[in-house]
């Protein structure tokens, strides 16, 4: 990351500056969706696009999902590139249809690529509630034809936002709600970063943290805190989850024989099910102890703040996991990072209401 | 002014004052929490509905306690319109055990059964077509009830509103579909949305469903259209679409004002607010009689005492036990 | 018979005879895929368009090879009608390898990109969007071409069609939306799915888009109006919604006829079958033009030809090797 | 199965049997889904239907699949139980919003059940190709609320689907095309078969073989073989795949300590993922082997039969991978019964067109 050019920016300008790169790149490449254009530009990343690219290039849409998803799929088929944008996951699954039957089979079928990114953002704390706060990624990188993409920095959101654009195919990119504030250093310009590739954010040799998204965050809290006990975990952040780097992860449990899978969505079925599934399949003897998972409960989201406190997947849940994998003593376990106060925000940035 | 011509001998002063007292209580209840809100103690996301009483407060007397409602992300007026517990909903909205969800769902999703008030759900359109399976529901059993739908111009957008007006009209189903048209889904334009001159009302009458439509900001010309529609849903000649221009006056979620934002002149904000159903209602009623004006002072008075008891009970109120999160995810649990 | 005062001087042969030929190859194609059917070699879900050729046999004449197209599960009219390889159709019916998605997609998957029949889909309403956003591309790049989008009576029930629409006309989109209205969805009566009397293009008219209504048995009245919408579309005026009446003839999925089954009465099939629209221009070509017998004998000759050599063709094809299943997801690959 | 009542029935007739059985007992029940009441009643299931219960609670629908979801949501707030039938798991794409924001989580919302029950038929073979074949029942395993049934017998059908019906909760009951004109001993009247229990079809002692609807067909073939050549198989039939019956797999793993799990979808992000992945947790130290998994591959489904040869599957695949698993001789191996010929149907009985 010593890119000379580098400088410190939140996610949200990343993600607006992959945009403004990518429409300079290619001047037929279209961004729309709900409030692209609005005074707040989808929590700022769509800012001052209409301005720099006109109106027929960055537009806002009716409330019209399905249909609206389609269109890009049929503007893409004659060569234009789209990023699309939902300010919550959970208003997507009225457009699946679209999704699954056309954009990821329409190259498989009639051998036309679909250049479309879709950015959906998904939601937690301040009371978002059962249907604003949905994890379920797990579902796109089911689907054969999508590429999924979950980055946890601003610096890969930035690069990997380029390389999803720029992906012949169709391109799901996560954005969670609590990254759009934290920092780092984004070189300025056009930079990729390839999907496909994990990232070891941590090395380390005694247990291996599959991870993505925010949750990277928690484990660097989490690989911080062991560290200091001596327990020296390897942080492996996905960043895509379809196709998955299992050379990466194959790679790193040669080396720890320990396995500890995260997942922003609920346990069951979730990609820390695919993780450790193959994983055991892969690296049966290699494995000095049975591999665990660390996910979202199979519950809907609670409003209430009563509710969600211990709801999330935390540093201390990470922390005691791997100290009942390595029968670590319970001061250790104990004396790990816990919530935050209050619980139900990533920040002090963060004021409501979603 | 132009509405002293409808103050015509069929006003009833009985009706216009329960509706008064709707408009006031929803407007009273929606100040006090734009007001609280920024203490951060109703965490999630809430949509006021300041401007557009008037539709809700007089659809309130055209109804029974038995009809159904359902309602979307804006639902606190509907919610209280149909009689919905004060103290249930500001609990739900505090996070609190007390909450008409027991917290689960925050100000997006309010419930009351008693009172026909089946739910509010945050995903737009999306409670349409379960007002239609409601509808369904009384026409199988036999009853006289109707499902009330209540939907934004944004909502119009989505292919299920269409869909369900279709099988309504095809099975001939006891609904009222009742539009705001605010003119905004959160700070989008209609004109980025829908055609020009486009006119919800008459599109939707073409897919074969009787339609009126309606000055939202007048409650007494709304509560003429909605007692002759109600009618209509309730004798089995179909449903009924109604629309309802009105405006929003604070930001589309959250309790401030917006106008700084630009997306809509203050002219344009100035226009509405002096459309306001509160004060236009209150001078009805004045002009009518004007030894209200001490009747009213008195209502106020109580209202705002009972608002005041709700907050306290709602802050006063536990949080739900954590434990309780993982829980009655099945009925059969 | 009713259609002979259309014969007036405006009837231009040449035009004429197109649309004949055009009809005459699809009818012809499709009858022998129904004879050759159940010999279990065209194995996939099939949807034949006999007695419908009449819209897409005039709509072939009267848009360019370069405007777009998207169809549905019952495509392989607007396949041809657009100019799309005969070959290639049949290669993809019985998954050959030379079969236009190399046996990918069976009869509901055709696509012949060089013709700008850009794909066909196999579930309802699914390709309409797509149109939309192919005519988006178009507006984008300040090209002429429109985009055509066939569609059945049925699709008209998806949420997918109101908001492809009013997309379109909200962005003024050059696009041809043409329902086939054949009264049925699979064994489903109009009656069943939409309000009685219901006109679906005066519908469609109320959300704000141009439309006509025609006799999709008539081929030269539909000529004639597509000649003006396909004018209105390309001219920037916005899209076009177009409604054609027209029959199947055979069972919705199969190469059977299937009215045994009684989800239509046999009275109703024999009316629409006396408007065949193929019939109904040959009387019209040799009222006007009694040598044309002899000429139509020629021309079926030359026809059937072809398409005896296409159907050996696709036979004689090899299958893909069962390890191209695996290949080619993505893109990149 | 030694029912006196019991008759030899079609899968299809036993689904028929379960909604008159269903509509009788509950007098107020609906029926309805596109062709519900058309001469072919969705493929024979809803035949007499109309007839018996008339035409306000067994109807057709308008093609308005999302829409029609919510009404049988609503009618069921209100006490009002149905069963809707989709002709394909394909087009019920377009209903996801209703199925996961409200039905799924209506009850632990609002505290009101929502008894629905879908029916959804999985296509395969005859060319169905890419959306007309599609598994994603992994997707309705993923989310809480929702109970998901997967049989694979004339038998399990009904006492399955009587027991969906008067569940509470929403209930996808997934059909397998192939099993539509499979024959079993099916009692007459109402029987139950509770959700959540799995059934050892086969008992054996080597290794485990879990399955679901028609690979249950496919394991019994390569299990009955594999015997022969004296390895006891014990194929257990999930029935259910939400919830889980773990318990039964443990016990089953307790005794085998090998596992293979078999799977209808895609192999990445299958509910076989999420078997081998509990297994692997909670049996770590029980497991002779590796876990292995036979699934759908990762690309959709082609129409051509050219193509489709090989793609599904078989009994030869399951015996190929305990031989694997078990280091068995090439012999045992290549001897297994191979894909019939055609391939592409599921017998005589099936002619096309879908
Ligand atoms: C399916 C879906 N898309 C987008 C949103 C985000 N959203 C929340 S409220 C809203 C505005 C809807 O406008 P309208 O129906 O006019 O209601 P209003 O807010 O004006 O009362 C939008 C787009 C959503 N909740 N659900
Ligand atoms: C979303 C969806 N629902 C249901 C089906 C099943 N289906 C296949 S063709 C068809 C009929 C559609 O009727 P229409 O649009 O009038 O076309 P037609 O067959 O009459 O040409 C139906 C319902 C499907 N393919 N996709
Ligand atoms: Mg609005
Ligand atoms: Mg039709």
């Amino acid at each position: 990351m010593n890119n000379p050019a580098a400088q410190s920016k939140t996610f949200t300008e990343s993600i607006n500056e992959a945009l403004v790169q990518a429409m300079t790149l290619d001047s037929q490449m279209i961004c729309y969706g709900l409030g692209a254009t609005d005074p707040k530009g989808i929590f700022g990343t769509t800012l001052g696009l209409e301005d720099k690219f006109g109106k027929s290039r960055v537009f806002d849409m009716p409330t019209s999902e399905n249909a609206m998803t389609g269109v890009a799929i049929g503007a893409a088929i004659d060569g234009i590139r789209s990023v699309t944008t939902h300010q919550r996951l959970d208003f997507f699954l009225l457009a699946l249809d679209q999704l699954v039957n056309s954009a990821a089979k329409w190259f498989y079928t009639y051998g036309r690529p679909v250049p479309i990114t879709i950015r959906l953002i998904m939601g937690r704390g301040w009371g978002q509630g059962p249907t604003h706060s949905q994890n379920l990624h797990a579902w796109f990188a089911h689907i054969p034809g999508l590429k999924v993409v979950m980055p946890s920095t601003a610096y890969d959101a930035k690069g990997l936002l380029l390389s999803s654009i720029f992906d012949p195919n169709p391109v799901v990119f996560l954005e969670h709600r609590w990254l759009h504030n934290s920092v780092s250093d984004v070189p300025d310009g056009d930079f990729r970063i390839p999907i496909g590739k994990a990232k070891i954010v941590r090395p380390g040799k005694t247990v291996t943290i599959v991870s993505m998204s925010y949750l990277v965050v928690e484990a660097m809290l989490a690989a911080d805190y062991l560290n200091k006990h001596g327990v020296e975990c390897e942080v492996l952040d996905l960043r895509t989850i379809k196709p998955i780097d299992w050379p990466a992860i194959y790679y790193s449990i040669s080396r720890t024989g320990r396995l500890l899978a995260l997942d922003t969505g609920h346990l069951t079925g979730s990609v820390a099910a695919e993780v450790v599934a193959r994983v055991t399949q892969h690296c049966f003897d290699q494995l000095k102890a049975a591999p665990r998972r660390l996910a979202m409960p199979d519950v809907p989201e609670p409003s209430s703040p009563g509710l969600t406190k211990g709801f999330y997947v935390r540093a201390n849940h990470i922390v005691s996991e791997i100290c009942a994998m390595m029968n670590l003593s319970r001061e250790i376990c104990e004396g790990a990072p816990i919530e935050p106060e209050p619980h139900d925000v990533p920040g002090n940035w963060f004021k409501g209401p979603f | 002014m132009g509405f002293m011509k409808e103050i015509n001998n069929d006003f009833n002063v009985r009706i216009a004052l329960n509706i008064w007292k709707n408009i006031y209580l929803i407007r009273s209840v929606e100040e006090k929490i734009a007001k609280k809100y920024p203490e951060g103690k109703m965490r999630c996301p809430t949509h006021l509905s300041i401007g557009q009483e008037g539709v809700p407060a007089a659809w309130s007397e055209c109804v029974r306690n038995n009809d159904f409602a359902v309602s979307t992300h804006r639902g606190h007026a509907h919610y209280l319109a149909k009689g919905g517990s004060l103290n249930a909903m500001l609990g739900e909205l505090y996070g609190k055990v007390t909450g008409c969800c027991r917290g689960r769902g925050g100000s997006m999703h309010l419930v009351d059964t008693s009172v026909g008030f089946m739910g509010t759900t945050a995903i737009v359109g999306n409670s349409i077509p379960l007002g239609v399976g409601l509808a369904l529901s009384a026409q199988l059993k036999e009853t006289d009830q109707i499902s009330c739908i209540f939907l934004g111009d944004g909502a119009v957008e989505e292919g299920a509103f269409y869909e369900s007006v279709n099988f309504a009209v095809v099975r001939k189903l006891p609904v009222l579909f009742i539009c705001e048209n605010n003119l905004y889904s959160v700070y989008s334009p209609l004109s980025v949305r829908q055609p020009k001159d486009r006119n919800i009302s008459a599109m939707v009458n073409a897919m074969g469903i009787q339609t009126s439509f309606g000055d939202g900001n007048d409650p007494m010309a709304v509560f003429d259209i909605m007692t002759k529609s109600v009618k209509c849903a309730r004798s089995g000649e179909g449903p009924f679409f109604l629309e309802f221009s009105t405006y929003r006056w604070r930001e589309h979620c959250g309790h401030s004002y917006d106008n700084h934002l630009n997306y809509r002149s203050e002219q344009e904000f100035e226009e509405w607010r002096l459309k306001d159903p509160l004060l236009r209602l209150e001078k009805q009623l004045f002009d009518k009689d004007v030894t209200l004006e001490a009747i009213l002072v008195q209502k106020r008075m109580l209202i705002d005492h009972e608002i005041d008891l709700a907050f306290q009970f709602a802050e006063e109120s536990p949080y739900p036990e954590a434990s309780e999160a993982y829980t009655k995810v099945y009925a059969d649990e």
